[in-house]
């Protein structure tokens, strides 16, 4: 039950987002984005989606056929099932609706930090095989460039797990969480995010290039790739990756609020209303990482993996070591 | 009880999937086919109280070798294996000692199951639990603090030799 | 449904794991790609992977579960170095026939 | 503190051995001459500090770190000064100090590089023979004495491009060698026998025994160590290496062959005096090995022409002094005479340094003469030094000789005294031979061009030039010193402050002072005849030099040829062992033997790899297949019931 009202949530998400894109960079352009379907520009989503049904599913004469078909299928399935993991509030009735406390988490997994860390590493086989499989250089290039920049952010993302999981003791997202509960000094709450400001921001920059957003979205740099991996695709197969990528913010978005900012820890509201903090915290991240596309310009592909290996990666080692020095000797 | 079908269903998707692996003449398949395994262990590994090796296999072999070995799939481009044979390789190269392999797996397969059925019983598992990631841990920077140092050094080792291996050798008119 | 099937003891692992082992084995004589030779190398390693985790579990020791990091680091250092070579062999002889790399011979 | 006394010049050596050739000869020569300096004050300090504990507990020591433990053995880096050590680092830093500021002028038309490689071989050394004196045990003795004996090497060859340079440079490492082999045995027996190695618990060990009546252990200890003292301080057998080392750079020979490390044997057996003084035969042989010595170059300085090899042949015969005073138990005396010497020599091969310098390198003395009025102060301090060492009174020499002479009578040895008398004659003789043939008459014409010699290096012109002020400083110090440092022995103050580092055998002195005066003049007057016999000869009337040079052909030419001892050493020694190794073990043995043997087995190995080669395919999978086969059956016959 739970599972399928996520699932909608989800997919209802990604609406959600492409309006709100569409309408912070009309904002930040001075513009006034999409207002002619429904009321200022609702129903914008449905359009698109309705449109892309439509459109007729091309498939390039040279593609491997299973793999064209597979690919699409694979980020989705990744995109979602990720989110599987993430605890979004505490135990709650919702205003009285239930009548017995709900954990708003579709599974309690011991490793759920891990778990997420592994379908992050899957989703790289949709895009690079969608690159290959299309039979197009730009698809090619583009899929490689993905998975290259994937698997050389993916260490730093992970060393960000890391040094939180070392803190809170736990690999637990609900456990990392209820670590968060409370305050310092009566009025600052307990994130990580307040002791472990290297680790969100190493997190925050490799979650962009893990969901391949501007600024690191080589992968699809219009400029040099035409579309990159998704060139070929169209219809249906392209709102897959078009929803996946837009699912993968928002699971991004959702662990960075367990990970650093209290999950639904927050002031004002009871533990049960909780999942509102949460929600709040996500939109406000999420906001943030369409503010960042539509303000910063692109790197250079090289300047990118020379971004992650020379100054990422060795920030979130030595945010690790220091982290772990922290907690051995000071018991932070 | 679900889990002992799981098992069964696992243990059967991971041989099928590794039959297919070597049965593939596409590499790409192949390797698709070994991540699909390499899944099914992951699930065995689950079965086997062991979710963090689960975790970890699918993020380092499935996450990590197997986008290695595609990558160079990829970029060799080259996805079809050669039939033709060199006439001139040594005999015992020919099709011959290629069969003779076979015979010599089928050997193995039928001595491994008469050792094992040869053996006492082992009887079920027993019902301490081994899936505490913190004893995992602690055992590894403890007991196996030396190893697992040596493992480090082993990677930094293959780093180098992967770089100085896979680097594009200098231009030929650059030579005398 | 547990009349349906046997319960899976530590035999049944083995078992298993022996047979992945062999199709491994075999693979490395029956195909003549070398990629797919290392892709065999990696089913063998994974085999002897699940004894271990099997052992492990049925001995009640996290062990078996360390050695299979280890072996996983080695399999890492061996894919990426056997990998690094496989492409520089493909520059040299534009093949990827184990057959066609014989010049270490007499 | 004290680790701070060795240390000093060790950072000289290094700041110089990496940076020396990238800075000027000027920064090059602070950094040496300031490390010494530096070393010098340090030292000072400690010795002040020394003195102001009571007399019988007049000792520092400092463990610097544990060196070496194995089992039962353990030896620490430990550093100790007592009074003996005292005088020996107030020697090499002062005397040191001195004669680098001396080089710094010496040495300055050497190129950067040389210039820094040289000082940096000098610091090298005066921190090796600090870590000498200051050791504690045998062991860091042998660490210095092996690394001053290193540093020899370097500095006598260190002009090597000249063949005759770094051939004296081996001769001198591959002679002492032969002496370290005695040191050595003589270190392990003494271990063997006390286990120990440090100084003082070998001496409160041997102070438990009695002397030895017969040829015992102890003798054999103690003459084995003495091997490794002739070899160092240059006695029969194995002095021959010191004349060589003359072609090192003249303030080289100031300090390692005169001042510092040829003491060493002394040192080292007024380290172990209690050890020594319970073998009463090593110490007869000392005593005669001594005096022969000091007898032998004395008759051999006599008739030298090379300025620096008559200075190098009296030392190896004062060397010769100061082993008699050993033998015959007069440590003190024996220390002493190390002392006063050390500045009157020094200061001698520093003056002929400046004759030479002065001269662009010429050292023949018969091309000399007459430089008196054009090098007044190398001549008025190389006059005092010449008298110092005559043992004319009031002078450094003439104290500490006559107190060793004096303690050869009064302890019996007659003969060795009479000996040790006409030895002194000599060196009274063949240092005014010196002194006349060089600075007085006239400059014999014949001597070769200087004008040549000049224009190829020496920037100051063909006019003669008296020594520049940093060698006229260290002179005029060294002549002060030469003249005063008797003083401190005045009624036996300078043994008196020694004695607890030779207690508790010391020998007392004998307080008959009126025989003690008949010996005084007795001395005097050799040294004066010396003195005046010279002059006759050498001054007055020249040709009867050579008349009796031509009357004693033969004695003259034994004399010239120093005895054919290099001759006899290569006849009896050198050549056997070449022809040894060359007909026997190289071309017998190793070739005709091992050679064949060792190409035996690697043909039967080729025949054999040709026919196993034919199993190398080549190929990975025919490898595998193998591998394979081998695991199946390997697994069956394990299986088979």
């Amino acid at each position: 039950m739970l599972t399928l009202v996520v699932f909608v949530m989800l997919l209802s998400s990604a609406a959600v987002m492409v309006y709100v894109e569409r309408k912070v960079a009309a904002m930040l352009q001075q513009r006034v984005g999409p207002y002619l379907v429904g009321p200022r520009g609702l129903l914008q989503p449905l359009a698109d989606v309705i449109k892309l049904m439509f459109k007729e599913e091309l498939r390039p004469l040279a593609a491997d056929r299973f793999l064209f078909a597979l690919a699409p299928i694979i980020s989705a399935t990744a995109a979602f099932s990720a989110f599987a993991v993430v605890p979004f509030g505490a135990e709650t009735t919702f205003f009285g609706l239930l009548d017995t406390p709900m954990r708003l988490q579709v599974s309690d997994v011991n490793v759920a930090i891990l778990v997420v860390f592994a379908i992050a590493s899957m989703s790289v086989y949709g895009v690079v095989l969608a690159g290959w499989s299309s039979n197009s250089k730009y698809s090619l290039l583009g899929g490689l460039r993905a998975s290259a920049q994937m698997i050389s952010y993916e260490l730093s993302y992970g060393l960000a797990l890391a040094s939180v999981l070392v803190m809170a003791n736990s690999l637990s997202l609900t456990g990392i969480v209820n670590h968060q509960a409370g305050t310092w000094l009566g009025f600052i709450p307990r994130w990580f995010v307040f002791i472990q400001p290297v680790g969100f921001l190493v997190y925050m920059t490799a979650g962009i290039a893990e969901t391949n957003r501007a600024p690191f979205d080589f992968p699809e740099a219009e400029q040099e790739l035409v579309a990159g991996y998704h060139t070929e695709y169209s219809s249906m197969s392209f709102a897959m990756f078009f929803l996946a990528e837009y699912i993968n913010m928002v699971t991004v978005s959702a662990v960075a609020t367990d990970l650093f900012l209290g999950g639904w820890h927050g002031p004002f509201l009871p533990e049960s209303l909780g999942w509102i903090w949460f929600l709040a915290k996500v939109s406000a991240i999420l906001f943030f990482y369409v503010w960042m596309r539509w303000t910063l310009p692109r790197y250079r592909y090289d300047q990118l993996m020379a971004f992650g290996w020379k100054v990422l990666l060795p920030i979130a080692a030595v945010n690790l070591l220091a982290t772990a020095a922290g907690v051995l000797y000071f018991g932070l | 009880m679900g889990s002992d079908l799981l098992f069964y269903i696992f243990g059967a998707v991971a041989v099928g999937a590794s039959l297919a692996v070597i049965g593939q003449r596409n590499p790409i398949y192949s390797v698709l086919l070994l991540i699909l395994s390499f899944g099914a262990l992951s699930g065995l590994y689950i079965l086997l109280d062991a979710p963090f090796v689960a975790v970890i296999q699918i993020i380092v072999y499935a996450g990590a070798i197997m986008v290695l070995f595609l990558f160079v799939v990829m970029l060799l481009n080259a996805p079809h294996e050669e039939t033709d044979y060199d006439e001139r390789v040594h005999p015992l190269l020919r099709a011959g000692p290629t069969r003779f392999g076979v015979v010599l797996a089928i050997g193995l397969i039928a001595e491994l199951w008469w050792a094992l059925t040869k053996g006492r019983e082992t009887g079920p598992f027993g019902d301490g639990s081994v899936s505490s990631v913190a004893a995992i841990g602690r055992s590894l920077f403890t007991e196996y603090s030396f190893q697992f140092e040596v493992t480090s050094v082993l990677i930094l080792v293959a780093m180098v030799g992967a770089v100085v291996l896979a680097r594009r050798e200098p231009k030929s008119e650059g030579r005398p | 449904m547990s009349g349906l099937v046997p319960t899976p003891a530590l035999s049944h692992y083995l078992i298993l794991s022996a047979v992945l082992f062999t199709i491994g084995a075999a693979g490395v004589f029956v195909r003549r790609n070398i990629i797919t030779v290392l892709l065999s190398i990696e089913i063998m390693l994974n085999a002897v992977n699940l004894t271990f985790v099997a052992v492990g579990r049925y001995r009640g020791t996290v062990d078996g579960q360390i050695i299979t990091f280890f072996v996983m680091t080695v399999a890492a250092a061996e894919a990426a170095v056997g990998l690094a070579i496989v492409i520089g062999l493909f520059r040299h002889k534009e093949s990827l026939n184990p057959d066609s790399f014989t010049a270490l011979k007499w | 503190m004290l680790l701070l006394i060795p240390l000093l010049p060790l950072v000289g050596f290094l700041l110089n051995a990496s940076f020396g050739r990238r800075v000027t000869k000027p920064v090059a020569g602070a950094i040496a001459c300031g490390a010494m300096v530096a070393s010098f004050l340090v030292s000072a300090a400690a010795v002040v500090q020394l003195v102001g504990l009571p007399a019988d507990a007049r000792a520092i020591s400092q463990q610097v770190f544990t060196w070496i433990t194995s089992g039962d053995f353990a030896v620490a880096f430990s550093l100790r000064v007592d009074p003996l050590s005292a005088v020996m680092i107030l020697v090499v830093t002062g005397i040191g100090s001195l004669i680098h500021i001396y080089s710094t002028a010496y040495m300055h038309e050497e190129r950067d590089s040389e210039y820094a490689r040289y000082f940096s071989y000098l610091n090298l050394f005066a921190a090796f023979m600090l870590v000498l004196v200051l050791g504690s045990n045998f062991l860091v003795m042998f660490v210095g004495w092996e690394g001053v004996g290193l540093c020899s090497y370097l500095l006598i060859g260190f002009w090597f491009e000249k063949k005759s340079a770094s051939d004296a440079g081996k001769k001198a490492f591959i002679v002492n060698r032969i002496g370290d082999f005695g040191f050595i045995l003589g270190v392990l027996l003494a271990f063997v026998q006390f286990g120990t190695l440090d100084f003082q618990q070998i001496a409160r060990a041997a102070s438990q025994l009695g002397p030895e009546a017969s040829f015992g252990t102890l003798s054999l200890i103690t003459l084995l160590l003495f091997v490794g003292a002739t070899g160092k301080s240059a006695q029969i057998p194995l002095y021959i290496w010191l004349p060589d080392a003359m072609e090192g750079p003249t303030p080289v020979s100031a300090l390692i062959h005169a001042a510092t490390m040829v003491t060493a044997g002394v040192y080292m057996i007024g380290r172990n005096a209690v050890l020594f003084s319970h073998a009463p035969q090593t110490l007869t042989i000392v005593a005669v090995i001594g005096v022969l010595t000091a007898l032998m170059a004395g008759t051999i300085g006599l008739v030298q022409n090379d300025i620096k090899r008559v200075l190098a042949y009296s030392t190896v015969s004062q060397l010769g002094y100061m082993f008699l005073a050993m033998g015959v138990g007069a440590y003190g005396a024996g220390i002493f005479h190390l002392y006063t010497h050390a500045f009157f020599k020094a200061l001698l091969f520093l003056g002929s340094g400046a004759v030479i310098h002065a001269l662009a390198g010429e050292q023949d003395l018969r091309h000399m003469g007459g430089l008196r009025k054009e090098l007044p102060i190398t001549y008025w301090t190389f006059l005092i030094g010449a008298l110092a060492i005559s043992g004319v009174p009031g002078l450094a020499g003439f104290f500490s000789k006559d107190e060793i002479l004096g303690r050869t009578f009064t302890s019996g040895h007659t003969i060795l005294w009479g000996v040790g008398l006409l030895t002194s004659l000599l060196t009274a003789t063949y240092m005014f031979r010196v002194v006349f043939l060089a600075f007085h008459g006239n400059r014999a014409e014949q001597a070769r061009p200087l004008h040549d010699a000049h224009d190829a290096h020496d920037p100051h012109g063909a006019h003669l030039h008296d020594a520049p002020p940093a060698m006229a400083f260290a002179l005029i110090v060294l002549a002060i010193g030469s003249v005063l440092a008797g003083y401190a022995g005045l009624g036996g103050r300078f043994e008196h402050f020694l004695e607890p580092s030779f207690a508790p055998q010391a020998v007392e002195a004998v307080a008959d002072t009126t025989g003690e005066l008949t010996l005084v003049f007795v001395s005097v007057l050799v040294a004066v005849g010396g003195i005046l016999f010279a002059t006759f000869f050498f001054w007055k009337d020249k040709a009867a030099a050579d008349r009796m040079a031509q009357r004693f052909s033969g004695l003259h030419r034994v004399l010239m040829n120093k005895y054919y001892v290099d001759e006899v050493y290569d006849a009896a020694i050198v050549q056997p062992i070449r022809i040894v190794s060359e007909y026997g073990l190289w071309k017998g043995l190793d070739v005709s033997v091992i050679d064949r043997i060792v190409n035996g087995v690697a043909e039967t190995v080729d025949g054999a790899s040709v026919l196993l080669r034919r199993l190398q395919t080549g190929s990975v999978r025919a490898y595998a297949a193998s591998l394979f086969l081998g695991v199946v059956l390997i697994l069956g016959y394990y299986l088979w019931p």
